[in-house]
């Protein structure tokens, strides 16, 4: 029992990694105003980012390319709905589409139609000598590949850099009224395009990390709408970097909960453990009771 | 408009070889059961010099329209890759008479509508045998993309397989809820290693290459499904269940090129080489040799047709 | 002389085919106060904007101390010494006094050293904040001061300020201007825009007035006086609307009443302490009080868009109401004026909606009330402030309603459209309707209340009509 | 025209060649002829009377539907996401009823179309209670509650709404009773199509013409002003709005059963719900607007199955030259917004 639990834990944290980032990068955009649905998009391309570079220039550098195409996807986005001020909605869905297509067409030029296979190498985990052998957490927290860490750091960061910096302020004053931002001398719609790109790259980092730390390999479509469960995160976070990091955890530890269900072989329809997350979270959502507050000018197009 | 230009489009047609069209449900590069059929295809255009056409669906909507585009434009053949097109094919064969359409898994038959079955669980059920064998734990995992009748078939032969070598032999069944989802694919498995499996047989097309991950890291043991995966993983794919679909697509093609396809359903199993049960040669050290043996034997007895796998409603096992 | 702190020159500014400017010029010495006077939409506010560096010129020059300077956005304006509180409030309501303060600048945001800074520049100019709080908890009054305080953290010498007494209670109004004053000395310099002409003439130095995007005026403050501002304003002597009507002409029977009404808001604090008042047909109370001390709650149980929380209200179901923020409370910015006019009805619309008769009325109440707009069918938004006001007040006044509650309906209107909004409310009182009048502008109370209810704390006293009474009371004094 | 706008046109000019330009690339790269893939996305999408009826509007028919369940929920302040489950759930309970149940053909499709509507409706209803009871924002419920319809129907269509078989992870087939007629013979035009339209033209004298209509744009554009000055109950108003809109889309589900897949599955929308977002926002949220845009969003799909099949552009590559042309279209969009603002000034 102690070992499904250990493995549930393990698995939660393993899970929650590339939502954390995902989730991160999001709750970034959205406090500077814009809602980013082409998340999945970033996703995607990162995770070929990483498969295309990875084989050849090892993690270090997939990781990296991962970053960079997950920014780059969120350029196109930042071109139409900051630059061209086009519906946030519409502009997200298309760059998703847009980004799920041309990953599988560059996918399949490098690889052919046999694809990939499992010929990327992966970021073991790098247990932390004395934590790791905590009983129970110590595996799940401190025996994680290098990405989870890293997901971890940003968490504190993201807070630190929002309330202490003045780019962090003028992030968040963006979001909430971009007019008075501008009155006070912030080019609003750098300020956005800087974290929809920003939120881009953490997106690409999370299609990394399914590659890099995870999978090992890289397949069609393999997001899987992690970035649209982001979206979900980030409100039930309350676009707070701390509350985004126990969300995504929650998410983790829902959909951890659903292979532990099904290996426990109980025998319930198996689409009741998958719905459970969202099941979850409606409840959590719900018993929260607290009103949550958005950016006050979330998804509003900011007229230059 | 139904079939006023395919008499023209079919005569055209005539002169430059046949003209072959596919539908599959999936993407292409899943390595499994999509680009098997796709690989079909391909080797249908080389062999034969048909003019060839492929169409990925995204949902029920696609399955009418286009096999009536098909059927208007003169196809001689239309392949829909999947138990799902069964009933859009028998619906729109009616209005297409010079069109061959194929639904492999259909078990409707008309004068231009036929089914090609697999019996896919044949190989499954061998995998059981020696996934049995050399599990020290005597916990067998089976992990699927979604429920689907040959997966859930191929589940139940597999584990009467295993049960026939280790009737204690305990299996894990379940499913991944999508086709796609490597890293849920490999989550899935590690929670099954986590109960003890230290053997998983997967039938998840792409996301099945996370559940192979996660053997390889957990140093477990993994059986392929669909294409030959021994390669994929040579440390720890103990064997593949191997549907030889480029063969099957093929063999259909030829029939109908050669003008002596009869509507049927064409069964296809072990005997015919379809589907086969191929031990990864680097690891059959790892099999014992008594369990080799009783793999021929048991072989031998299905390709004769003596013995008969009670798996599933239908004899049916593929999609 | 140096040369002047501020000096526009020959500004032209287009919107589309609005001609905003038209050449206008301004020159600000350092050292002094200087009043922008002008009608409403006269372009007061663009062409600070345009000093500020927010609105590039068509043409024309900014020079500040001598220079010549091309503000490419408000970050070179602030870089240059100046400073802007704007007409509508550019604070961002989720954030700290501190983290405005901060907004705009570089590296890391120290609290601490913000805080301190707020607490010192509030010790040095009496603007003071307690730097923790959240600006959308603060009093309007604060948040005035806050604009103030975020321009002097940035080392403004040259402080714009667009109407900044609009919000402010009379006391505070007169201590902000006062520090104004004070303040514009040495190397500091102020651009003061109001439409209260009493307070430019008392303290500023010098004037100088806009009609229609040009510079009509501009003078020293010495020897000027009223009426020569308004000629200079509106091209034409004012025609003052008087009160026809003797005070002792007595109001009829209650129409309005409170029965021991008390509200308490959602987080458990009184807002209002049990009360009781009437208000009667034919009269106009005036109700004073600082923001926040209970006058909006009053205003909304008498208008019947409030329940108390104990005790009960006699209210007649058509009761007008004019509150304080339109933009917020009462129009709907993106639809056209007619359905704007329909919204008053709307929870008691026939099914189908008589758009053709509504149209009809609209564009009666346009001409009737002298709203300026295009037509009925003109988006809300499309319409200044004061004609969205005069828009507000309408339709308020049509369908018979028999009584009328509003809130600063005079606020940011220049002279003669606030003097029409007055004859209006004159008019609604003598036709029998009962009046409930809020407004931060004691003088205007005074001008047309029959009686005045004052807000102090959430406690409602009912003072005799004169100016020292009703100032005394507004602080809690007995 | 001020200078922004010129910047803005010239950009917009810019992106159309950009656009156009990534098409050939991506087309060329690919080893395709870009000539033969637009004519084939042309041909397959209104290059003949058959491709207009039987792909073009019958793509279009769930996208007009749920493009008007969005708009109605939008018009009303309800960020209502969650048209694709209420959809799939729409589908489910037409299904049902017409499975279970068959009287003359009218009654019987006119049953179907009212079971889903009203199960779409009770689906939106679980996020509509939450927002109203609890406070959950409804962006975030229906999102979830769209996961939570495709593992219900998942499980459905292999529990107690299987065929008789029990084999396929499908239902049984509708009868001949159940199913939408034919519009026009010989082509795959049902009458669904033509009760959208219907729909839409409902849903704009509704919105134009009646109060109801008119409380409802009032409290999406200003639910303050609405309880203030109009007296509006808001939430009540919202509350009908979300469960109006979730029948609609319910609505379309079975509109979609009855007329093109007579029978219930799993995959049964390719993400019509979501489409539906960009229909209706893309037609400003002007009921008949999504007629065209839902028309227009149709033809892209049925001209990009065109060109897998006739140009062999693998499906990959056509959801790039898709998304690509969704880009375009919102690009031209702000230019036409632009040009329309430039004049206004002159
Ligand atoms: N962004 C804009 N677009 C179009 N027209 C504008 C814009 N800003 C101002 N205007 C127009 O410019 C003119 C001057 O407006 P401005 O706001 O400067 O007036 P003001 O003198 O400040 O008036 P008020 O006393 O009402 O504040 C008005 O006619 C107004 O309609
Ligand atoms: N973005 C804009 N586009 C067009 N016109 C605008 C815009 N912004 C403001 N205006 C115009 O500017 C004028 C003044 O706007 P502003 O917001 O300054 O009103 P205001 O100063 O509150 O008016 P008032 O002094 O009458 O209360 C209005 O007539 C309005 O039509
Ligand atoms: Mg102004
Ligand atoms: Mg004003």
């Amino acid at each position: 029992m102690a070992d499904a639990l250990g493995a549930f834990l393990e698995g939660t944290v393993r899970t929650a990694t590339p939502l954390a980032f995902a989730a991160l990068g999001e709750a970034l955009v959205e406090r500077s105003g814009v809602i980013n649905i082409g998340l999945e998009g970033s996703i995607i391309a990162g995770a070929l980012g990483g498969v295309v570079t990875a084989g050849g220039a090892g993690t270090g550098v997939g990781l990296a390319a991962a970053l960079v195409a997950g920014a780059a996807v969120a350029a196109v986005f930042a071109l139409f709905a900051v630059k061209l001020r086009a519906d946030q909605i519409i502009t997200g869905t298309a760059v998703t589409l847009l980004s799920l297509g041309l990953t599988g067409t560059l996918y399949r030029s490098a690889f052919g139609t046999g694809g990939a296979a499992l010929g990327t190498p992966t970021l073991g985990p790098l247990a932390i000598p004395g934590l790791s052998a905590i009983p129970l957490v110590g595996p799940a927290l401190f025996a994680q590949p290098i990405t989870t860490y890293l997901a971890m750091a940003l968490v504190p960061l993201a807070s630190w850099w929002l309330a202490r910096t003045h780019a962090g302020l003028a992030l968040r004053a963006c979001g909430e009224n971009p007019a008075a931002a501008r009155a006070a001398g912030i080019a609003v719609g750098r300020v956005q395009t800087a974290a929809i790109i920003f939120g881009g790259a953490l997106g690409g980092l999370a299609g990394g990390t399914l590659v890099l730390a995870q999978a090992g390999t890289f397949v069609e479509g393999m997001s899987a709408g992690r970035g649209f469960i982001a979206i979900a995160i980030v409100v039930l976070g309350r676009w707070q970097p701390l509350g985004v990091g126990l969300a995504a955890l929650l998410f983790g530890a829902a959909s951890a909960l659903q292979f532990a269900f099904q290996a426990m072989g109980w025998q319930l329809p198996y689409q009741l453990f998958l719905a459970s997350p969202y099941l979850l979270t409606l409840l959590a959502l719900a018993l929260a009771r607290s009103r949550f507050v958005a950016p006050a000018a979330l998804g509003k197009i900011v007229e230059a | 408009g139904k079939g006023e230009k395919p008499a023209a489009a079919g005569h055209d047609a005539a002169k430059s070889g046949i003209r072959v069209a596919l539908l599959t449900p999936g993407p292409i590069s899943d390595q499994a059961w999509n680009g098997g059929a796709y690989a079909g295809l391909m080797r249908i255009k080389d062999s034969l010099g048909a003019q060839v056409s492929h169409v990925q669906t995204k949902s029920p909507q696609d399955f009418d329209e286009n096999f009536r585009q098909y059927g208007s434009q003169g196809y001689d053949l239309v392949f829909g890759h999947g138990f799902e097109f069964q009933e859009a094919a028998a619906r729109v064969a009616k209005d297409f008479p010079k069109t061959i359409y194929v639904t492999t898994s259909g078990h409707t038959v008309a004068a231009n509508l036929a089914g090609m079955d697999f019996a896919f669980e044949e190989g499954a059920y061998l995998a059981g045998m020696v996934a049995a064998s050399v599990s020290k734990s005597g916990i067998l995992g089976c992990i699927g993309g979604t429920e689907l009748p040959p997966v859930k078939a191929s589940f139940k032969a597999f584990e009467l397989g295993a049960k026939s070598v280790n009737p204690k032999a305990q299996v894990l069944t379940g499913y991944i809820g999508n086709w796609e989802d490597v890293s849920a694919g490999k989550e899935q498995a590690l929670a099954y290693i986590a109960r003890g499996a230290d053997v998983l047989f997967q039938n998840a097309d792409a996301a099945g290459l996370g559940i192979i991950q996660a053997a390889r890291e957990r140093k477990v043991f993994a059986v392929g499904a669909n294409a030959d995966q021994n390669g994929v993983a040579p440390e720890t794919i103990i064997g593949s269940v191997v549907i030889d679909l480029p063969h099957a697509l093929l063999t259909v093609a030829r029939e109908v090129q050669e003008k002596h396809f009869t509507p049927r359903v064409i069964s296809l199993g072990l005997k015919d080489e379809v589907v086969r049960w191929t031990v990864n040669p680097k690891l059959a050290n790892a099999v014992p040799a008594n369990i080799t043996k009783s793999v021929d034997s048991v072989r031998a007895l299905l390709r004769s047709g003596s013995m008969h796998l009670p798996v599933g409603a239908t004899s049916d096992s593929s999609r | 002389m140096s040369a002047p702190a501020l000096e526009l020159d020959a500004i032209t500014k287009r919107f589309g085919a609005v001609t905003a400017l038209d050449g206008a010029a301004i020159t600000v010495q350092a050292g002094t106060v200087h009043a922008l006077l002008g009608e409403n939409g006269a372009g007061k506010s663009t062409l600070m904007r345009i000093a500020f560096g927010m609105l590039v010129p068509d043409a024309g020059a900014v020079r500040v101390n001598g220079a010549a300077r091309r503000f490419a956005s408000a970050r070179d304006a602030i870089a240059a010494g100046l400073g802007m509180v704007h007409q509508h409030f550019s604070l961002v309501p989720a954030l700290t006094v501190a983290e405005n303060v901060a907004l705009g600048g570089h590296g890391r945001f120290d609290r601490a050293l913000i805080a301190n800074r707020v607490r010192e520049l509030g010790d040095a100019t009496g603007l003071v904040l307690d730097p923790g709080a959240a600006v959308s908890t603060l009093p309007v009054s604060a948040q005035q001061r806050l604009e103030i305080l975020k321009a002097l953290a940035r080392n403004a010498r040259i402080l714009i300020l667009d109407e900044p007494t609009a919000v402010l209670a009379p006391a505070e109004a007169r201590d902000l201007l006062q520090w104004v004053k004070r303040w514009a000395t040495g190397d500091h310099a102020a651009v003061l825009i109001t439409h209260h002409l009493r307070d430019a003439l008392s303290i500023a130095d010098d004037v100088t007035v806009l009609r229609r995007g040009r510079t009509v005026l501009t003078r020293a403050a010495d020897g000027l006086d009223e009426s020569t501002l308004v000629m200079a304003m509106l091209g034409e002597p004012l025609s003052q609307g008087t009160d026809e009507r003797a005070r002792e002409t007595l109001a009829g029977s209650t129409v309005l009443a409170l029965h021991a009404a008390r509200v308490v808001d959602a987080r458990g604090v009184q807002r209002l302490a049990p009360t009781t008042c009437a208000v009667r047909a034919g009269e106009i109370v005036g109700v004073a009080g600082v923001e926040g001390s209970g006058q909006a709650e009053l205003l909304r149980l008498l208008a019947g868009r409030l329940s108390p929380t104990s005790g009960s209200v006699t209210v007649p179901p058509s009761v007008g109401f004019v509150p304080a923020d339109r933009h917020r409370d009462a129009v709907v910015l993106d639809m056209p004026l007619v359905e704007n006019l329909a919204l008053k009805d709307a929870a008691s619309a026939p099914p189908w909606m008589p758009w053709r008769q509504l149209r009809g009325e609209t564009s009666e109440l346009l001409a009737h009330f002298d709203v300026r707009a295009s037509g009925a069918d003109a988006e809300m938004r499309s319409l200044s402030g004061g004609n969205q006001q005069k828009f507000v007040l309408a339709r308020e006044l049509t369908g018979a309603p028999t009584a009328l509650v509003v809130e600063n309906p005079t606020r940011g209107l220049d002279i003669r459209a606030a003097e029409s909004v007055r004859s209006r409310l004159r008019a609604a009182r003598n036709s029998g309707l009962a009046v409930v009048m809020y407004t931060e502008d004691l003088d205007e109370v005074l001008a047309l209340a029959d009686r005045v209810l004052v807000v102090h704390a959430g406690e409602v006293t009912e003072p005799a009509l004169d100016r020292d009474a009703v100032g005394r009371a507004m602080l809690g004094a007995r | 025209m001020n200078t922004s706008a010129l910047r803005d046109v010239s950009v917009v000019a810019a992106l159309t060649m950009f656009a156009l330009l990534l098409l050939t690339i991506i087309l060329a790269a690919t080893g395709h002829d870009v000539g033969d893939a637009l004519t084939a996305l042309a041909r397959g999408s209104v290059g003949s009377w058959d491709a207009l009826l039987s792909g073009t509007l019958v793509r279009a028919t769930p996208l007009l539907i749920a493009g008007l369940a969005i708009t109605l929920a939008f018009r009303a302040g309800v960020l209502n996401i969650g048209a694709e489950g209420q959809l799939l759930m729409g589908a489910a309970a037409a299904t049902a009823l017409g499975l279970a149940w068959h009287g003359p053909a009218w009654l019987t499709v006119g049953g179907l179309l009212l079971a889903g509507a009203l199960a779409g409706g009770c689906w939106a209803a679980v996020a509509a209670t939450l927002r109203l009871r609890f406070g959950v924002l409804e962006v975030i419920s229906t999102l979830m509650l769209n996961f939570v319809a495709q593992y219900l129907l998942g499980w459905l269509v292999r529990g107690p709404m299987q065929e008789p078989t029990r084999i396929y992870p499908q239902s049984a087939t509708l009868d001949t009773v159940a199913r939408l007629p034919i519009v026009i013979p010989g082509s795959r035009l049902h009458a669904g199509f033509l009760l959208g339209i219907v729909l839409a033209v409902a849903l704009a004298i509704l919105l134009r013409r009646t109060a109801a209509g008119f409380r409802i744009r009032l409290v999406g554009a200003n639910p303050v002003a609405a309880v203030s000055a109009g007296r509006v109950d808001a939430a009540v108003v919202a509350f009908g709005a979300f469960i109006a809109s979730g029948a609609l889309a319910g609505f379309a589900g079975a509109v979609e059963v009855s007329g093109v897949t007579f029978a219930l599955y799993e995959n049964l929308s390719p993400g019509y719900g979501f489409s539906a977002i960009a229909v209706a926002l893309l037609a400003r949220l002007n009921p008949l607007g999504v007629i065209g845009t839902a028309v227009l969003f149709g033809a892209l799909e049925a001209g990009a199955v065109s060109m897998q099949r006739d140009a062999a552009v693998p499906s990959v590559v056509v959801n790039v030259v898709e998304a690509v042309l969704i880009l375009l279209v919102v690009a031209t969009d702000r230019w036409r917004a632009q040009r329309l603002t430039a004049q206004a000034g002159t």
